[in-house]
């Protein structure tokens, strides 16, 4: 492993501080105070940490409704997204977007998004915008499994192939949308296949294995950033929490549940890095205690915080002059 | 009414061989083999059942591919079967507006009467889940501006279950909207199956004062104001057009004719929307019988919000409603 | 106006580096390597030169997905740059519409103004071709209803470059809807670059007696009818509404509370489109001027047929316009 | 060549018929009188005569704005079709949808379609039919380069697949859509590729050479028939005609063009036939005549025809029923 040491801490204080911020809001969601659907994204924690961990703030990401993770790993704060998710005026969208649309455009992240595939042309966008200004930024697309469903994925695809944009596609495939598995909406192993058909370089990835992800993800970025076009990325992991908080799962397979919990990225890798010395015990648990720390701050400061006035209702819908 | 939506499905289905339902999670749990005690049954569970009765050739899940979906639907609907598509949310139709649009729509008119398009599409409406900017969307009013859609408001679970057995049987494209903050409200509806025709109005409460109508929930909602405005001695008609397209103009025309005056309730954005669209049709044809212009409640120009202040603002209550009714009568 | 039309993108993409335009065949011939003389510049020809003078990076042809050239588009305003996007025809929308309804329409409002989606896609519209159904619609009513986007329906070579120009200076985004039948008007307009606000209408001519206005190619054929009926002794205001979305009603209603009669001329099916929604204004705001009610002219609740006498029968024409202006004076 | 030859003769006698009848509405068109816009098969005769030729009135064809060959192919009358040009009341669709929308359901020709890709999941849902219903009939979607496009194609094989519908996708790859040519539009050099990342057998042929045509489509054909699921051919055809009538293809070199002309699958195919002794230059004039004779007697019916009455401009909306 060359990945820098710090990196590699970094990467996992990133997975740690998503998990707790989902099992938090997992918590306070069933308490009934907050507002909408939540999706947690546990078990998908090496994926958006392995991904951001190339990126500054200059480079664009696009999410799905299962936004948190991604939130979090390109830099999100934890109180304007406990904010957010409170439907607060000091949430990161003024309260107006909730869990399924957390965005922060401060650091390039474009937001959460509820139509199933709906990063997709959003980053795709957020690539050309980057080539015609001549930068050499990059912008990740995050979708599912489900997500690879949608058909602007394919012209997408092809649109960034002819133009050669430094967009990267990350299929986080946790096997199922929703109670569909993906064995049955697909008759294909691997989504990424399909990337051969419009010429991108397709590659799997154990998304469970952070330093696979990581890898993969350094050299699609870097084939981007160098001009030389886009890269899909197939991250198979495991769907350890349930579609939605609240989801009973009875479609599921208890075997099933059980194989995604023995995948958990979290523990693989906290072991990981015990065994190469890298953390202990205490460690871990600064970070852990740090990151709790700002989730009671954010938590209590959230539901302190104020509700958007009703007036506010047509706030946003166009920029300043909606008239002459 | 999420009951008496699933019996019309299973009554249908039972009927006529060549109904089939499919969609997102439809079945939810049949891609694991055996059929699941615990299957889904559609988002809301109106589709439970489905497929443990009727197998799954006519019972099936998709991938998420709403273009998709409605597009083997409209080739299978001109091909001889009745597909009945649940598209989950009516804020997902868009992503098979052209489907809708360019080929359901059309195609018996472009192919001068010989392709008949009998599908219906299902679709969860309206705000106050919380669900946000990309859930929470109506969109009747974009159906009802097209022709060769017709397009279906239900209220109570009566007619719930008889405008959906109306729209299977149908040989055009039905659109058919359920409110979500409907599908919990209860009514005994008779079990044999029975039919609610498509382009008739009900009145549902009778008054001489004041013409209210209503757009699905809002229809529940206006007869609530008219309890409460007939203890101030206020007689409200409370209307429910059950279908925007075709539309029971005659009904409401008679109604506002007697009474003078319209208030037009709908949790939709106002332009180009189906309470304009009433208003206008009022307007002209009752023009003489109007005491007071026209009134509509409806949503702001805007998508929805999630904060629960904001959601409140955004959906149509009773106090707009109330107050609607209060300017149409002092003029 | 075609000519006008590309001059305003010209100008556009001269002033700011970040103009990009793009859409199927807006090159049309560049994939054959050098600039071709015979380059289409789009199906009509409004883009030719573009590419020509501004390059390869900033004027692309692209492959036939609508969907994916609004997602991108949609994507690329948000980080930074506008784009000028070729849709062909409104019929082709559809496709996008889920790009264009939940994505364009929506991110700025969900995610508390942080976005901004400055964003043209420019379309031909409108029947007369014998283009038949799925090419001639004109859609505009569908994009109104829709909070977030702006519509923009000019009529004169002048107003289309000054109102092209403010569309791509907006920072959201807007639907420009250019009628085929407009393509060949003429007009002297200012060479230097000129913006014309996107909510303001135009007389187009003063009147009396009554108000007519008219969407797009319908203000132009209002404009006629109005000189006919001042032979007969009738002077029509004629209004052109020019934008959609922002609506620009006070000078619509200033004008019926002189004239007292309005008719509304519209080539689109009529149920929740804009001439409903015109007509369900004025009959509210303009309640007590009004001495007639508002008669609409528009095309029937059907999509557009092919053969010429059902095309002709399709389009408002200036009989029927002359009608209804009959009937509202006559009253 | 196992081809019977009474199915050889057919097939000329089919791909003559669309080029005469291509040819003669081109000329027709340009006097001036034909409502609209026409897009000739020309070039592409070899696609529809090699598929159709396996197809009888109960299976079913979904076409393109280019829709005049595969009518023809299917069966429908040159007499309706010619109405239909003219837009009179007599016509296939009544006068109600020209070139681009002719259709005759009799015949299981579910419709020419103004929507670039329009055919996809009308074939697609055609063949969903089939499957519910039982039959072995089979389903076909012709679709151009261009059509591959459209994200619904994608959408469409997913299903497809994964249900094992009875469809058999054709692309008919000229090299242009419109001005632009599929070397600018996609980065692969056979679509049918991408058939592959939805588990669906794709092939590449000749669709100049209406033996390779005929010989994919029968297995294709043959195995939607068996229930085994859809297929996707590839044909790679010369685009002989201007993409409308009228069009001048100043955007084309001229050396494309000309190497169109060479690959000329009727020229081709009668080349054949007469050197196999199956058709000599006498055999070849009667077929001709026959056509051309028919051809005049549709164009003068079609010109002496009734228009549709104006009051009937919204009939077929809907079924007789709208309103209760
Ligand atoms: C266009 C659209 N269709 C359907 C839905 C409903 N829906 C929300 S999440 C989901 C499943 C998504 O599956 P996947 O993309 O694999 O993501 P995962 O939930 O597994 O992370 C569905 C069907 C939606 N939000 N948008
Ligand atoms: C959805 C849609 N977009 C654009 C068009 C305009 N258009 C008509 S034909 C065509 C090119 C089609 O190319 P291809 O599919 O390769 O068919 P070909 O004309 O080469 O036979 C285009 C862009 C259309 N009719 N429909
Ligand atoms: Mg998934
Ligand atoms: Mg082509």
């Amino acid at each position: 492993m060359n990945v820098p040491d710090r990196t590699l801490l970094e990467m996992f204080e990133t997975m740690t501080r998503i998990r707790l911020f989902e099992e938090r809001v997992t918590l306070e969601y069933q308490r009934g105070d907050m507002p909408g659907f939540v999706h947690t994204y546990i078990g998908a924690e090496a994926v958006a940490a392995g991904i951001c961990a190339h990126l500054s703030d200059d480079d664009l990401i696009a999410s799905t409704h299962r936004g948190h993770g991604h939130s979090l790993a390109k830099g999100c704060s934890i109180a304007g997204m406990l904010a957010e998710l409170y439907g607060r005026e000091t949430g990161l969208c003024k309260g107006r977007g909730g869990s399924m649309h957390i965005a922060d455009f401060e650091i390039g992240m474009l937001g959460a998004n509820a139509i199933v595939g709906g990063s997709i042309g959003l980053a795709t966008g957020g690539a050309f915008a980057q080539q015609v200004k001549g930068t050499s930024n990059v912008s990740v697309s995050f979708f599912g499994d489900g997500g690879a469903g949608q058909g602007i994925l394919y012209e997408s695809m092809n649109l960034a192939s002819i133009w050669k944009l430094p967009v990267i596609y990350v299929c986080e495939n946790n096997g199922w949308a929703e109670s569909t598995p993906a064995s049955y909406s697909q008759s294909v192993e691997d989504l990424s296949r399909r990337a051969d058909g419009f010429g991108i370089p397709g590659h799997v990835v154990d998304g469970a294995d952070v330093f696979a992800v990581h890898k993969a993800a350094g050299e699609a970025i870097g084939r981007a950033r160098r001009g030389d076009g886009p890269s899909f990325i197939e991250a198979k992991i495991p769907r350890i929490s349930a579609h939605y908080v609240g989801d009973t799962q009875k479609y599921r397979d208890e075997d099933d549940l059980a194989a995604a919990k023995q995948r958990d990225p979290l523990e693989r890798f906290g072991s990981e890095l015990t065994a190469a010395g890298l953390l202990d015990e205490a460690a871990v648990e600064a970070i852990r205690s740090a990151i709790v720390e700002e989730l009671d701050r954010g938590v209590a400061a959230a539901k302190a915080d104020p509700w958007p006035a009703a007036d506010g209702v047509t706030d946003y819908v166009y920029s300043g002059a909606y008239g002459a | 009414m999420l009951q008496a939506v699933g019996e019309a499905m299973y009554q249908a289905m039972e009927a006529d061989e060549t109904v089939v339902v499919y969609g997102e999670d439809v079945v939810g749990g049949a891609g694991l083999g055996e059929p699941y005690e615990g299957a889904m049954g559609g988002t809301f569970g109106a589709t439970r059942g489905l497929f443990h009765r009727f197998g799954r050739t006519r019972v099936r899940d998709t991938p998420i591919s709403e273009a998709g979906l409605v597009g083997v639907a409209v080739g299978a609907a001109a091909s001889g079967i009745r597909p009945v598509v649940d598209m989950m949310w009516s804020s997902f139709t868009p992503l098979a507006f052209d489907q809708i649009h360019n080929q359901a729509a059309k195609l018996r008119y472009m192919f001068g009467g010989q392709a008949s398009v009998p599908l219906v599409l299902r679709m969860a409406i309206g705000a106050g889940l919380g669900a946000a900017g990309q859930h929470s969307d109506t969109l009747y009013s974009l159906y009802t501006h097209l022709p060769g859609i017709k397009v279906v408001v239900p209220t109570t679970p009566h007619d719930a279950k008889g405008l959906l057995l109306a729209a299977i049987a149908d040989d055009d494209p039905v659109l058919f909207f359920e409110h979500m903050r409907l599908y919990n409200t209860r009514q005994e509806v008779p079990e044999e199956p029975y039919t609610v025709p498509l382009g008739s109005a009900s009145v549902t409460r009778p008054g001489t004062d004041v013409t209210i109508v209503g757009v699905s929930y809002m229809a529940k909602l206006a007869l609530e104001v008219a309890g409460a405005l007939a203890s101030d001695g206020i007689e409200a008609e409370v209307i429910d057009p059950r279908t925007l397209s075709p539309l029971d103009s005659e009904t409401i025309l008679t109604s506002v004719r007697k009474t003078g005056r319209l208030v037009v309730v709908d949790e939709s954005p106002p332009r180009c929307s189906i309470a304009a669209d009433l208003a206008a049709m009022v307007s002209e044809h009752a023009f003489d019988a109007l005491a007071a212009p026209v009134r509509r409640v409806t949503s702001p120009h805007s998508p929805v919000p999630l904060s629960p202040p904001l959601e409140n603002a955004y959906i149509p209550d009773a106090e707009r409603i109330r107050a609607a009714v209060d300017t149409v009568l002092n003029r």
